[in-house]
């Protein structure tokens, strides 16, 4: 999960990595604006780098000026962001930016720290083109992270004198935040050094791992609430998200009600290759109860684009049986009209087809519309039928 | 023959008497592996399915010291101490069913595993199966019939559909075993390579992959070497640039992440890719004809 | 530094490990105890053990009976102690005693978790005379410890159930509590479960590691003090501590002014073997300072059981100019009559022998009772040389 | 020949620019040890005595990778660090002047250093001295001759009185080995009887121990493999029971730390026992005969 600028330096203040005194607002808010002393800079708050260049970092030397260089920014656009907050620091006299990171390296299986002594621009850009000035240092997950090492680093960045000691002072820090909040990254660009000798992270960047959110109940007292964290969500993503559905819409119209995410990602590409077109990504997640997956068919249901739902339940640590009282239950309660091409197999099948039975039995109009294949029907068979379906609107 | 577990093989169950454990520890029991014991901590002395319960790994195997493999079953917040558990206890083969554990956590679990020599599979997985021999997880056992071809995934899911268009062709498998869904993994495509290219019951591989994670491209150097044909599956070419799909493994990061980035690698290291699941047994008989 | 009961307690609370309410009193401390439930158990704060047994724990029903105990035990003597306070915990019903401590072993240079199905004895006793219900457990300085191995160290004390998980939780505490308060010993003897299964640490040790005192400066913020741990101090031992000087007084005549402990050790040795007595021991440290050198001389001039003064220094990290020109200052400002036989060698010789050459030119009267021997005798002669003066009365 | 240093040894001195440090480095250069760099972080680029400081051991090492030795002489709060830094820079033996380091420091340190297969010597070690080849430490020059007897003790008083009796009997020194006297130590006396019965330079060993510890019994077993002669000198006979002697490695803790227990334990693996330090050159000449 992807932290705002203004909440990863919350973090930073609460580790002691020197940040530039601001304020934050989401409009022209008197009571703060009236703690600033000018010149500042004001940054837009939002996920995506190049803010200098959309023009989304400006300058104000008094209150007019800042004024309205908040009514300029807030509400603008930023790829697929609308910028709400912006962060208001002191405008500060830069002697040098340099590039400090720390993240999980997935090829070492390493915590690495990467840093560059040109900081400031994209680091990316940097280690296409000039590959020399980044430095990387490994260390593994199960080794205390040393003081030693973090002087090394600075020293690596071409820091001396009382620089060191305080260059070291904030990589011992920001590897002590990046593990002390399970991050999956820790980011400073620029780590600037002013006129005066002075260290600053001028920005910040943290990426949360959100399967560690549990142990980190601090995160709250700082107001740092788990989010979607790329792009903004439709509305159809908020309820998901609500039930806590992992659901993505898409520009089809094939409902895809699978089983696990890794199937439900394949869906797509089988959908696609036999010239169809999903609606929508679900995961089900390990064994879903019967109430969530009524969520998870209703979500499909109520989407007026789709025009068939292609169902597939391969029962492992989910079982049949639920997935089909669900079905029924959603049937009932609901009377849905779409039709819908589903597949059941795996654990517990026999118990859920005699669920299926019973029901069809006795509502046979309501289940008109609703076929569910068996295992000795292959799955793409499925999928062409769901096809063929939807491009007729009907069974 | 078959990989990491076939009749012989006695296991235990980390976090037996959870609602999940215990229901498929009766089905794993159903299928005929040999579970000889539980733990629960505070659980000592109770029983699941009749399979006695203790409160640590250490007492169960002082029990049992012919368990080599365990399955964990525990919430994510305790996996990282169950798994550590058991490889101090001396087990040898984790099966790590637990979804969503902490990246640090894995990163260390893997450390301390490589260590002492101890295959930790997943977190997130479905778990092995060698059919007809032993079944460590929760996969379906319909799908899954005694044959010659290894198969290894990261999807549970895809695992299933895999043995099944296998099936429905006439092929069965070796051992099929699930990676698991997790961003960090402990064994990985390459481990279970190796083992297949060494087992002399698997003639061939399939293994399928997805986006996020460079899982895939890190096995790829080792297909090259290999004498038995890997057909590969990457799900994931469909997907939104970007949008984060699920389980934190299928988000498309870098240009390794990619399908596109996997497919090249796998494709010019000799593996045949599948664009369906339904071509990949033609696949498979015409480099095994 | 071994600490009270109830200092101990203290820093069990800051670790969540639980322990009974609880006050504490030097006296009849009125507002104290009127927070006091009946019954309750009075117990004398000493170092020792054995204070059931010294009748120095006793139990009160009613504010008249525990006044009674508070004036009998305060004031008593146990060992070389005097007792000055009484901590009063409410009685409990036990239903076991069990024995739970860390340490550090030297020999095997790791963290040793020790328990036993039987607490609330002397546990030395116990493993000499039933050594196979002591359990060791070792962990390595480098390896986290975990809650896995608190549960199988609980498992081996033969809690099951509810107990396990409490049990477990104390030991990974405590274990917690040894490692973040650097200490050489934390245990709990007993740790009892009460009739209603509930775990408490009826009993609390703590040592300290002295040598990492400076990174808990929350010990300060707990009340808890450096201390002289062993014995009461003798008033010239406390004035040496005052200064930082390592000193106990001995039973003899001669006065060891020694450079470092090791030898200062081997000194008093000597002595005895060559048929003196030491007076002290005493420690300069590493590098001392000329204060702290002339404070040491101090300490052995005004001691009225001293008869003659044994010097020596080996300049090593300390310099022998420092000592000499301590030595000369010393003897300008005090003119000590008590003789002083001295041997100097080592790093900065020449300087120091240059030093004391000026001074004796410039002040020969005070320097008669003064010899300093250089490289070529060997220091046993000095130490016999010393003897045959302290018992002469003169050089 | 000699132990662990000789005139060949290079090595650098952690902490350089400190009072003490940077007066010893001056005495080490006057005694011809081989010092080519120094570290104090944030005083790179300064110099000692002509010697270069350096920002890092690592940086120190770029520049002279013939280091095989280091000095640290940091206050005891860095030491933990400063030995770590010199352990993962490559460094082979850490000489810690330091003294009252931590406990639980200490401890980890030497997992680390016994894991990379590093000597670590102190903390609160004198040194060590090869005499006429190369000095390491803060030891008294003056009292060091060359000669073929190996001595180790854990007091520098007494490592220096120990040479001045052997010298003033007319021996000398192979090499002088100081422990240290801080309660946990890194290399012990087991370590350097070790060297010493390997050295051909060395004919006999002297080794000085006091109350507290539990080194010299560890060592005894040793000491009756060794083809060599070892006079042993135990200071603290005198000592009253559970008084605090100065630093807290002469605590006398149980059974196992008194003189008593050193004395029997070192005399009955063959150890002869000296009650004065002026009766060891004949103890040993009469061994030596």
């Amino acid at each position: 999960m992807r932290l705002y600028e203004f909440e990863a330096k919350r973090l930073f203040r609460r580790f002691r990595i020197p940040v530039l005194d601001a304020v934050v607002v989401d409009g022209i808010n008197e009571e703060e604006l009236n703690k600033i002393t000018y010149p500042v800079v004001v940054k837009a708050q939002t996920f995506l780098g190049g803010r200098g260049k959309a023009g989304l970092i400006k300058t104000a030397e008094t209150r007019q000026e800042v004024e309205s260089v908040i009514k300029e920014i807030i509400g603008e656009s930023h790829g697929p962001y609308r910028i709400e907050k912006v962060l208001i620091e002191k405008k500060i006299d830069i002697a040098k930016e340099l590039y400090l990171s720390v993240i999980i390296d997935r090829l070492e299986h390493k915590f690495c720290v990467i840093t560059c002594s040109r900081g400031g621009v994209d680091i990316e850009e940097i280690a296409r083109q000039s590959p020399e000035l980044i430095h990387k240092y490994y260390f593994n997950a199960s080794v205390r992270f040393s003081q030693f090492s973090a002087r090394t680093i600075a020293n690596g960045l071409g820091l001396s004198g009382s620089m060191l000691k305080s260059g070291a002072e904030v990589v011992y820090k920001l590897f002590n935040l990046f593990i002390g909040f399970d991050c999956k990254l820790a980011e400073i660009n620029p780590l600037v050094i002013t006129q005066d000798k002075k260290i600053y992270a001028l920005d910040a960047k943290v990426d949360l791992d959100e399967d560690a959110m549990f142990r980190h109940p601090e995160l709250k007292e700082l107001g740092i609430q788990t989010r979607h964290e790329i792009g903004e969500l439709t509305e159809r993503e908020k309820l998901a998200k609500a039930a806590g559905i992992p659901y993505v819409d898409l520009d089809g119209d094939i409902g895809v009600f699978p089983g696990g995410a890794g199937f439900g990602i394949a869906a797509i590409d089988l959908i696609k290759h036999y010239g169809g077109s999903a609606a929508n990504f679900m995961d089900s997640g390990g064994a879903p109860t019967q109430e969530k997956l009524r969520k998870m068919l209703g979500l499909l249901i109520d989407n007026p684009k789709v025009k068939a739902i292609f169902g597939a339940r391969f029962g492992g640590i989910s079982r049949c049986d639920d997935w089909a009282k669900a079905l029924v239950q959603y049937v009932i309660e609901n009377r849905p009209e779409k039709p819908m091409i589903m597949r059941m197999a795996g654990n517990m099948e026999e118990e859920g087809r005699r669920v299926l039975k019973e029901a069809k039995e006795k509502h046979p109009e309501l289940f008109k519309n609703i076929k569910v294949y068996s295992v000795t029907t292959p799955i793409e068979e499925v999928i062409k039928e769901t096809i063929r379906v939807a491009k007729a609107g009907r069974i | 023959m078959s990989i990491i577990i076939d009749e012989h093989t006695r296991t235990i169950v980390q976090g037996i008497t959870g609602r999940n454990a215990s229901f498929h520890t009766k089905l794993m029991l159903g299928y005929g592996t040999k579970i000889v014991g539980g733990v629960t901590p505070g659980k000592g002395g109770e029983e699941v399915a009749g399979i006695r319960v203790y409160d640590t790994v250490k007492e169960c195997l002082q029990k049992h010291p012919d368990a080599t493999v365990s399955s964990v079953w525990v919430p994510p917040g305790f996996a990282r101490d169950a798994i550590l558990e058991a490889i101090d206890a001396g087990i040898k083969t984790v099966v790590v069913i637990t979804e969503r554990i902490p990246v640090h956590d894995m990163l260390y679990v893997r450390e301390c595993a490589r260590e002492k020599g101890v295959m930790v599979i997943g977190g997130n997985t479905p778990g092995l199966i060698s059919p007809g021999k032993s079944l460590v997880g929760m996969l379906p056992r319909i799908t899954f019939k005694p044959g010659r071809i290894g198969t290894v995934a990261r999807s549970g899911a895809i695992t299933y559909y895999l043995a099944n268009s296998l099936n429905l062709a006439g092929f069965g498998e070796s051992t099929s075993v699930g990676l698991g869904g997790d961003p960090i993994l402990g064994a990985n495509f390459e481990d279970i390579l190796h083992l297949f290219e060494a087992d002399p019951a698997t003639d061939a591989v399939v293994m399928a992959g997805e986006i996020g994670g460079v899982y895939e491209e890190l096995a790829a150097p080792f297909i090259k070497k290999m004498t038995k044909p890997v057909v590969a599956f990457i799900a994931g070419k469909a997907a939104p640039q970007g949008k984060r799909l699920g389980h934190a493994g299928a988000i498309v990061e870098g240009e390794m992440g990619t399908a596109q980035s996997k497919i090249e690698a796998l494709s010019a290291n000799g593996a045949i890719i599948a664009q369906t699941l339904s071509e990949i047994p033609e696949l498979l008989r015409r480099r095994l004809a």
